[in-house]
């Protein structure tokens, strides 16, 4: 377990305190998903209905298992589709 | 791939004849409407003419008396319970308690002969209570609008909103009103796109058949096989793995053929008529008035600029109607319309908004279009304020590698400033310009997309190749995904089939969309061919009893490594083949995953017009795209991307609109009204690709499809401006529009 | 649906007479068909007339003009080198009704008929001072085309009226005529406002004229006041604003999605000033 | 409502199939006769991709009924090669990779050998005014206009 620093978007601040940039304990994109659910029950349903995550800059649909370190830049982004 | 790992290719970047080619031009490629079965009833719906009514009573007697009439569906044959995007997508497939968009499937029939199915449909007799219905996105995000949908809105929607606004989003970072401050220029300007669709020549069509055991099959035009299972399977309460679908070739689907529409009522039908195959073929009609086109947009923009052409702020304000469901493309639009600027304060803002028209689908980058209209078209104005060359502003403000998104994260490899290099340079951008006429450029963004994938690989008795596919074939996939089989495999292109799959052969893919498909099933198929190599090479070092470490591939046969590995002569992929039953059975590869390494790809594109200051017609004299493929596998198709796109584009900011009556009914349902480009609208569309490869691909794939459409848009309004003086802020710049602008500017 | 093929125009008033249901005649088919294939008409009788003698033939007429078959295409028309000498702006009028394909099978009579004020072809015939051969149940007659239409989808044909026949007047000499459209696209449209101009030079003084409008009023329009501004000039720009002026005001278009009223009255005048340009030019002989 | 017997001669074969009046050629081809290679796009003689010939001229076969078709010499898609050999059209699509998803294919093939009998040496504009009743919406029709030309060409010198 380590401590992340998700960015997440600004219409998410009113679920979060307030914050756009927070920290969670995880070890993977699913445990991280989780765990912000666990510190901000009002994101779960957005969470919930389907979001991309971009590590290091690339965007990810799935990998809930993708391990994640503290060195990694995470935002949450709205689930990719495409034509 | 990395930049310092370019090599010459054996068969990538060549031009061979597609593996379809033959098929298509001798008419014998079958397509969705070109299957017929035994016992085969022929399907037909019947629509709602109103925009927004509450359905009192279908009364389906008469049809189900008429001779030939098999079986009528309405609602009521559907399971109840469904939530979320799966009710969405059963709401749509047949209307529930009201209609909600001209055009709103209410009921369906099956019968002996497409004439007979006609014929009983204008039987049913349907009573409505016609409601108010509000089909602009202006009039509907107003507090007063009619409610489409009470309770619609998701978590994202704070208290107090507008009863139509479904989803809210916002993002951004940095200081907008300081970057304000810090500009010489600041400009806020509002702009309005209408909604197109995608146009695909061939109309949906599939061949259903469901018993009553809940075992079927489904031959389909589709994007998406997968998807195809999925969503009947949800909107019919089926067990998916039951459920046996067959993609047929496909007649364009630009993201149009990612969804279901009368699929799941071919089924439905089916069922009802104990289990005989059931053909539906929609009309254009139907197609324009009850499938899925693009949003339509009303977006406020408004960006700083130092007078040298630094942009300092940006903020984008979006509202974007799809339909009488949530799925605007509003958040696309967002992220990508800044996104080829570096710029430390932004802000965007942005609202989906429901509207009675029909459920929009994915088109070719979804929202990117309008984002790009609205923010290139305001950075050229600015750049003609300030009287700066529009290609310096770009170059000077291009993202590179390691700079930060618009929307947040860190870009990697990307070729923006390659592109915009490779643009300045080309010769289109000085050629002479004459009375009337103008040029205008504007950038263009997509990320591309991976998504889940699952390809198969064997190797046959004769040493050749055939690979199972889940992604559908519309542009010269299986032409793209050969010559990287056959590169890898060091074998001739013609040696590899590449099959496109039904839904039983392999594991789950996503449709080709996204750009995905040389990127997504190109990679896994080139990871199935190594892991068929690694066998192939087993296979030798027992034959030769050496370890299968100091075997390796070399242009198409195993050999020893080294001179230490022994003394044998190469054993080649054929000789392999031959004797594989007799050396452990067959030689296959296969993977499975959802791929990463997806590669952005930004294009620039440059386009000379010329406005008859008479009629406010405006000719399309020279088109220029230059985008970043990563790597072309086939530059033909890459180019055909590019310049389909671009055509594409031209449509939607010259003439393409749905048009909207009083009384909520689509204008133009036919392509006499539905102004897609003709041959005789256009020049030569050039292209020039360009190469950066992308380092998450085995040979450097970016996906091509999409970017292309995204510049267009504003390039042409730009063009515009720059032959009349006048700023078009309103698609489609119609000659109508546009000679009402010349003559507002000359009052 | 029954479907008829009588051998002559006689035949084919007497069933479209005495048919029950809705009956709808075939020349070309490129509307009916389409309307069919949509539902909004569902004919019970089809009468195929292209069986019928003479309903394929264009024929120059005693008087020098020309008699052209109910049943010509639009194709055929354009591949009659006499014919587009002596009548370049009714030729190049069908000429634009819809793709090449739609130009195997599209007729001027079947244009007339649609009683679109779009029409293309109709102008340019409007222009030329042809007029149609109908078969009645009470015999045969000859009606000026600007008489056929009566607002859109409307006819002044009576039940079994059948027309045909078409019939130009001779050129003569020193004549030209022409037809343009404006549509968004190059092609494949419906004309937002359309114009053909027919007249006659004495040396390069203009000396008879007319004027015809079309998807500017609910019928194509004949405009005297517009051939009177040429008649008697030279086409000076005083002769050009005068007949801009008076083809503006003879319009009386509706807002649709095609365009609106204030666009195509301003078209119609740019039309105009074109079209007479090309007329003239070919009225005196200079290249087309 | 009673079918008529329609006679015809479809690709040099003659075939005979029952219509229902109501039925456009394009529907006697493909659920008659099974040539499915003409495709129904629009239904109102706005895509092209139906195109065939009758007695020589260039159609849309959505605009033409099924009886109409009686006596008359029909040509399509499924008659453009020779056997096994491609008309130089076909080839040069593939060759200049003038096709995408296909559909348009077909019917831009008939249209264009239409076009190319009647006008062998045709230019760049007079191509593009021809086939603008085909409509594409894959390739922005560079390739397919790039193609008639390469094969115009090439018929010319092998003429």
């Amino acid at each position: 377990m380590s401590e992340l620093t998700v960015h997440l978007w600004a219409g998410l601040r009113r679920f979060t305190g307030g914050h756009e940039v927070v920290t969670v304990e995880a070890s993977t994109i699913g445990k991280m998903l989780d765990a912000l659910v666990e510190a901000y029950p009002g994101l779960g349903p957005i969470l919930e209905a389907g979001i991309s995550v971009a590590v290091d800059g690339e965007i990810i649909n799935g990998g809930r298992h993708r391990p994640l370190s503290p060195s990694n830049e995470i935002y949450l982004m709205q689930r990719m589709k495409g034509g | 791939m990395p930049k310092d790992e370019i090599k010459d290719f054996r068969l990538v970047g060549t031009r061979p004849n597609r593996p379809d080619g033959l098929d298509k031009v001798t008419g014998r490629a079958r397509y969705g409407a070109d299957i017929t079965a035994p016992g085969m009833l022929w399907g037909a719906v019947l629509r709602s003419p109103h925009a927004h009514a509450k359905i009192l009573k279908i009364d389906t007697s008469k049809a189900e008396a008429l001779s030939g009439v098999k079986a009528v569906v309405t609602r009521a044959d559907f399971p109840t319970g469904l939530t979320g995007e799966d009710w969405n997508l059963q709401e749509n497939t047949m209307a529930g308690e009201k209609a909600l968009y001209d055009g709103h499937a209410i009921a369906a029939v099956a019968a002996t002969s497409s004439q007979i199915a006609q014929e009983a449909v204008r039987l049913i007799e349907v009573e409505y209570e016609v409601l108010p219905h509000v089909t602009d996105v202006d009039d509907a995000i107003k507090p007063d609008a009619p409610v489409i949908r009470e309770g619609a809105a998701d978590a994202t929607v704070p208290e107090g909103m507008p009863p139509n606004v479904v989803k809210y989003f916002e993002f951004g970072r940095g200081d907008v009103d300081a970057g304000f401050k810090d500009a010489d220029l600041v400009m806020e300007r509002t702009y309005k796109t209408e909604a197109t669709h995608q146009g695909y020549i061939e109309p949906h069509a599939c061949l259903g058949q469901l018993g009553a055991d809940g075992k079927g099959e489904m031959w389909v035009c589709t994007q998406g096989q997968w998807y195809i299972r999925q969503m009947c399977s949800a909107v019919l309460g089926l067990n998916a793995a039951q459920l046996r679908v067959t993609p047929s070739e496909i007649g364009g689907g630009f993201g149009g053929k990612t969804t279901i529409f009368m699929e799941p009522l071919s089924l439905a039908l089916s069922q009802k008529a104990g289990g005989r195959p059931v053909k539906i073929v929609m009309s254009r009609s139907e197609v324009l008035r009850a499938t899925g086109p693009t949003a339509s947009a009303s977006m406020d923009v408004k960006i700083g600029m130092t007078k040298d052409g630094k942009l300092t702020a940006a903020r984008a304000e979006f509202r974007m109607q799809g339909g009488a469901f949530p799925g605007a493309p509003v958040d696309m639009a967002l992220y990508c319309c800044l996104a080829p600027y570096k710029i430390d304060n932004v802000e965007h803002i942005g609202y989906d908004v429901l509207a009675n028209r029909p459920k929009c689908a994915a088109y070719r980058a979804p929202g990117s279009p309008m984002g790009a209209f609205a923010v290139e078209s305001l950075i050229d104005e600015m750049c003609r304020k300030l009287d700066l060359d529009p290609m310096d502003v770009r170059l000077k403000n291009a993202v590179r590698e390691g700079d930060q998104a618009s929307y947040g994260p860190t870009f990697g490899s990307i070729g923006l400033a390659e592109v915009l290099e490779a643009t300045a340079k080309h010769p289109n951008l000085s050629a002479p310009l004459g009375p009337n006429q103008g040029r205008g450029v504007a950038s263009g963004y997509w990320f591309n997309h991976s998504g889940e994938t699952s390809v198969s690989l064997a190797i046959s008795e004769d040493g050749n190749a055939q690979v199972s596919v889940g992604t559908p074939d519309i542009g010269g996939s299986r032409a793209s995904i050969a010559l990287m089989v056959a590169e890898t495999l060091g074998i001739a292109y013609e040696d590899v089939r590449v099959n496109v799959v039904e839904t039983g052969s392999l594991g789950v893919n996503e449709p080709t969309h996204g750009s995905r498909a040389t990127f997504a099933s190109g990679k896994a198929a080139t990871v199935a061919a190594r892991a068929a190599i690694k066998e192939m090479c087993r296979r030798a070092a027992n034959e030769w009893g050496i370890d299968e470490e100091a075997v390796e591939w070399v242009e198409g046969a195993a050999q020893p490594a080294g001179p230490n590995a022994g003394e044998f002569p190469p054993m080649s992929i054929k000789e392999i083949a031959k004797n594989m039953g007799k050396t452990g059975g067959p030689i296959s590869g296969h993977h499975e995953s959802v791929p990463e390494g997806v590669g952005a790809s930004f294009g620039c594109h440059v386009v000379d017009v010329e406005v008859d200051p008479e009629t406010g017609h405006t000719k399309i004299l020279r088109y220029l795209v230059v985008q970043d493929a990563g790597r072309a596998i086939h530059p033909s198709y890459v180019e055909g991307q590019y310049q389909g796109g671009a055509v594409q584009g031209i449509g939607w900011a010259l003439n393409e609109e749905y048009v909207y009556g009083d009384d909520g009914r689509l204008q133009n349902p036919i392509f006499l009204d539905y102004r897609m480009p003709v041959a005789s609208d256009l020049p030569m569309i050039d292209t020039q690709i360009v190469e950066v490869p992308n380092p998450g691909h085995p040979f450097g794939v970016r996906g091509v499809g999409e970017t292309g459409i995204t510049p267009p848009l504003p390039a042409i309004a730009n063009a515009i401006q720059g032959a009349t003086g006048v700023r078009m802020s309103h698609l489609p710049m119609t000659p109508t529009k546009v000679l009402a602008a010349l003559k507002a500017s000359q009052e | 649906m029954d479907f008829h093929t009588p051998s002559s125009f006689e035949d084919a008033s007497k069933l479209a007479a005495e048919a029950t249901g809705l009956t709808r005649f075939l020349a070309g088919g490129t509307d009916v068909l389409v309307q069919m294939r949509s539902g909004t008409v569902l004919p019970d009788n089809l009468i195929d007339l292209k069986h019928i003698p003479g309903a394929q033939d264009i024929t120059r007429t005693p008087d020098g003009g020309w008699r052209i078959g109910i049943a010509v295409s639009g194709a055929r028309l354009g591949d009659h080198a006499e014919l587009v000498a002596d009548w370049p702006g009714v030729v190049e009028g069908m000429e634009l009704v819809g793709s090449t394909q739609v130009q195997g099978r599209a007729t001027l009579v079947g244009n007339l008929c649609n009683g679109s004020p779009a029409a293309d072809s109709v102008p340019g015939l409007v222009a030329a001072q042809a007029s149609v051969e109908i078969t009645g149940l009470t015999g045969v007659r000859t009606v000026p085309v600007e008489d056929i239409p009566a607002g859109p989808g409307k006819t002044t044909l009576q039940p079994g009226d059948v027309i045909s026949g078409i019939l130009l007047p001779p050129r003569g000499e020193n004549g030209g005529d022409a037809y343009q459209r404006f549509t968004p696209r190059t092609e494949m449209d419906i004309a937002v406002a359309g114009c053909a101009i027919s007249l006659r030079v004495d040396g390069d003084t203009i000396t008879e004229a007319r004027v015809a409008v079309g998807a500017v009023a609910p019928t194509v329009r004949l405009v005297p006041d517009a051939a009177d501004a040429l008649i008697g000039s030279t086409l000076d720009d005083a002769a050009i604003d005068a007949l801009v002026v008076a083809v503006r005001a003879a319009c009386n278009p509706i807002d649709d999605k095609r365009g609106t009223a204030e666009f195509r009255t301003d078209v119609a005048g740019v039309l105009a000033k074109r079209v007479a340009q090309i007329a003239y030019g070919r009225a005196k002989g200079e290249a087309q | 409502m009673s079918k008529i017997h329609v006679t015809t001669v479809v690709n040099g074969d003659e075939v005979e199939f029952l219509a229902d009046p109501r039925e456009t050629l394009l529907d006697c081809l493909r659920d008659h006769l099974g040539l499915t290679g003409s495709k129904e796009g629009c239904g109102t003689g706005d895509c092209g991709a139906c195109s065939v010939t009758v007695d020589g001229v260039l159609i849309s076969s959505c605009l033409m009924l099924g009886v109409e078709a009686q006596g008359k010499k029909i040509e399509t898609i499924e008659g453009m090669a020779n056997g096994e050999e491609l008309h130089p059209l076909q080839r040069k699509f593939i060759e200049h990779a003038a096709l995408q998803c296909g559909f348009c294919t077909p019917g831009i093939l008939v249209a264009a050998k239409a076009l190319l009998e009647k006008n062998p040496d045709p230019t760049e504009t007079e191509v593009r005014y021809w086939l603008a009743g085909n409509l594409c919406r894959c390739t922005g029709y560079d390739k397919i206009i790039r193609a008639v030309m390469d094969a115009a060409s090439e018929m010319r010198g092998a003429a």
